[in-house]
């Protein structure tokens, strides 16, 4: 096995790797499935044929890259079938967890006194328990103000969950830059109020 | 001027359409002096995420431009929401009597006369309320579009087949290295009492007892010389002369021989024999 | 997609359900996937067919049926693989077990005794078990003193798993210990040589 050096047989195994894999797999990860270290490149290079591979495939199963790492994941048209066969549903996020995480997913890193300045209301320490428990946020350190609030930052799991690489992969919040610069100008026009710029 | 109001109608709708299917009544609509079931306007309040939330709707609601508040009437439909809440004795959160109370002190900013000397320096009273408006408008709408993502076990599943392993019991490694460490760590322990000098020759002597050793393990006579390969060349040969003299010396092995140019037999000394 | 009534679209969502499946599915289950239900003939014959497809496009995983349903599994000559990418550290022996094992390599043929009497303290049996169902020691023979004890020594195995010849090519001493001879001088004059055990 270990003699058949052929791209074909390294595809093989890499292929095992990431179908049996519970988490995403790095390059570095995949680099230690062979005895000698075929280096990244060519592990980035296998990878990239096993995706299209199974792109051409047509298979209800890709091949993503994701913050922490490779894996395989169905595609979302087959969810409705797959559903079928799920006792029960995934949880559903009210609207005040899903703005909690938007905040601390771009704001990040926030306090709770944040997340509660720009949603103008308190935030119960379920919502953000609920958030910690699913592993998208965490706490990375405590503002330097008196109560030391911890401060709140997504985590490597909520970008994996999300199908994301990194952060920029967001949503991007470029209309609403326009508001604020329209905001801006008109604001210019009655007062000045250029402080507000650096704020948001 | 209207982009805020046109970002996110769908949303608005949202509120409008679950409170109206329940009560089959645009609520929005909000009856004046009309007696509003207060189970009614809890479902209504629920609507919203907090008084942000309320007036950015009121605010789209009424077609308003963000950016350029008309802050009498606003504030006077926030009130009365406000005021029928408090009337039906619902609990309201202290946050909305508080934005109550920051649109009246905007209000009442708004009457007084603009300086005009020190322009520069003064803000709009609106200014700041705006820019909560907006940055909360932006997080609202992120939400949406985050929830609008596919995400894991709603929208696709991770794949993980199933190891077939068999179960094999790991072992630990050893190297040449680690065996030295050991090896030099009982030395330094043993310098006091005393000195072992283990060198390449002493190894291959002890290789070769081990040898023989094995080679009579059946407890049989063995002739002297069938323990010699001489393929080992001169320099084995004479390990493994020392190798016989050392398992002699240390009683391991018997040699005998029954008379003069006789064959000499080498056999493992009686209680040597590992089955014995 | 489910409009596209076709075998081979049956074929990729058996196949999706089935790979992000935590446990075997059954005929029965996987009947559920579809909104008009295929019956069970036609459920087995996909299995079959999806079997035969990856058995025939040689992956390193396999479709497989059990007491409790289908599942994919990875196929057993890929375990080497796989277990490389396991965090868990090797086991390692004890610095007992090293410290007999090297009395053995390079004393060898020894008592237990023997080995007691370098190391200063008693050797527990187990620490010889270890060595002897590792394969690496055996008894050779028994010295002719009273008690007659067991005489050890090193295999073949422990040769071949080291990576050795013969013994001559164990790691040489001598020069080493010389120059252990040389640091003890000096650093004995300076301090105590407890400080010794952690440099090796």
């Amino acid at each position: 096995m270990e003699r058949e050096a052929t791209p074909e047989a390294w595809l093989r195994v890499v292929e095992a790797a990431l179908l049996a894999a519970t988490a995403p797999l790095s390059v570095a990860s995949l680099r230690r499935l062979f005895d000698d270290d075929p280096g990244p490149d060519l592990v980035r290079r296998l990878l990239d044929a096993l995706r299209e591979e199974w792109v051409a495939a047509d298979r209800g199963v890709e091949l993503v890259q994701l913050a922490s790492g490779w894996r395989f994941q169905t595609r979302p048209q087959y969810q409705v079938y797959l559903d079928r066969l799920k006792d029960e549903k995934p949880p559903r996020y009210s609207r005040a967890v899903m703005e909690t995480l938007a905040i601390i997913a771009y704001r990040q890193p926030v306090t709770r006194g944040d997340i509660e300045d720009i949603r103008g209301v308190a935030v119960s320490p379920n919502i953000l328990k609920t958030l910690e428990s699913r592993g998208w946020v965490d706490i990375v350190g405590q503002r330097d103000t008196p109560g030391r609030p911890a401060l709140f930052a997504t985590t490597r799991r909520f970008l994996d969950d999300m199908g994301l690489r990194s952060l920029t992969e967001l949503p991007a919040l470029a209309e609403i830059e326009k508001i604020m610069d329209l905001v801006d100008v008109s604001q210019t026009e009655q007062a000045p109020a250029a402080a507000h710029e650096e704020e948001v | 001027m209207n982009l805020a109001l046109d970002l996110a109608p769908v949303e608005a709708q949202d509120v409008l359409d679950s409170v109206a299917r329940i009560y089959g009544e645009p609520l929005l609509e909000l009856p004046k002096d009309l007696y509003i079931p207060p189970d009614a306007l809890q479902v209504f309040l629920d609507a919203f995420e907090g008084p942000l939330d309320l007036l950015l709707y009121l605010i789209r609601k009424a077609n308003l431009d963000v950016l350029d508040i008309p802050m009498a009437p606003l504030t006077a439909q926030y009130l009365e929401y406000v005021e029928a809440m408090r009337q039906s004795n619902l609990e309201l959160a202290a946050e909305y009597l508080l934005m109550a109370a920051v649109l009246l002190e905007i209000k009442s900013r708004m009457l007084l006369p603009r300086p005009t000397r020190e322009g520069a320096e003064e803000e709009d009273p609106r200014a700041e309320l705006v820019r909560r408006l907006v940055e909360y408008e932006q997080m609202k709408i992120a939400a949406l579009r985050l929830d609008a993502m596919p995400r894991v076990e709603r929208d696709f599943e991770w794949v993980g087949v199933f190891v077939a392993e068999k179960l094999v019991e790991r072992q630990p490694e050893v190297s040449l290295h680690d065996l030295q460490l050991a090896w030099l760590r009982i030395m330094k322990k043993a310098r006091l009492n005393q000195h072992h000098r283990v060198g390449r020759e002493q190894l291959s002597v002890r290789e070769h007892m081990t040898a023989i050793l094995r080679r009579l393990g059946d407890g049989g006579f063995v002739v002297f010389d069938a323990l010699f390969d001489t393929a080992l060349g001169a320099a084995g040969l004479v390990v493994s002369f020392l190798a016989v003299l050392e398992l002699v010396k240390e009683r391991l092995v018997e040699v005998t021989q029954n008379e003069a140019f006789a064959p000499i037999y080498v056999k493992l000394a009686d209680g040597t024999r590992s089955d014995a």
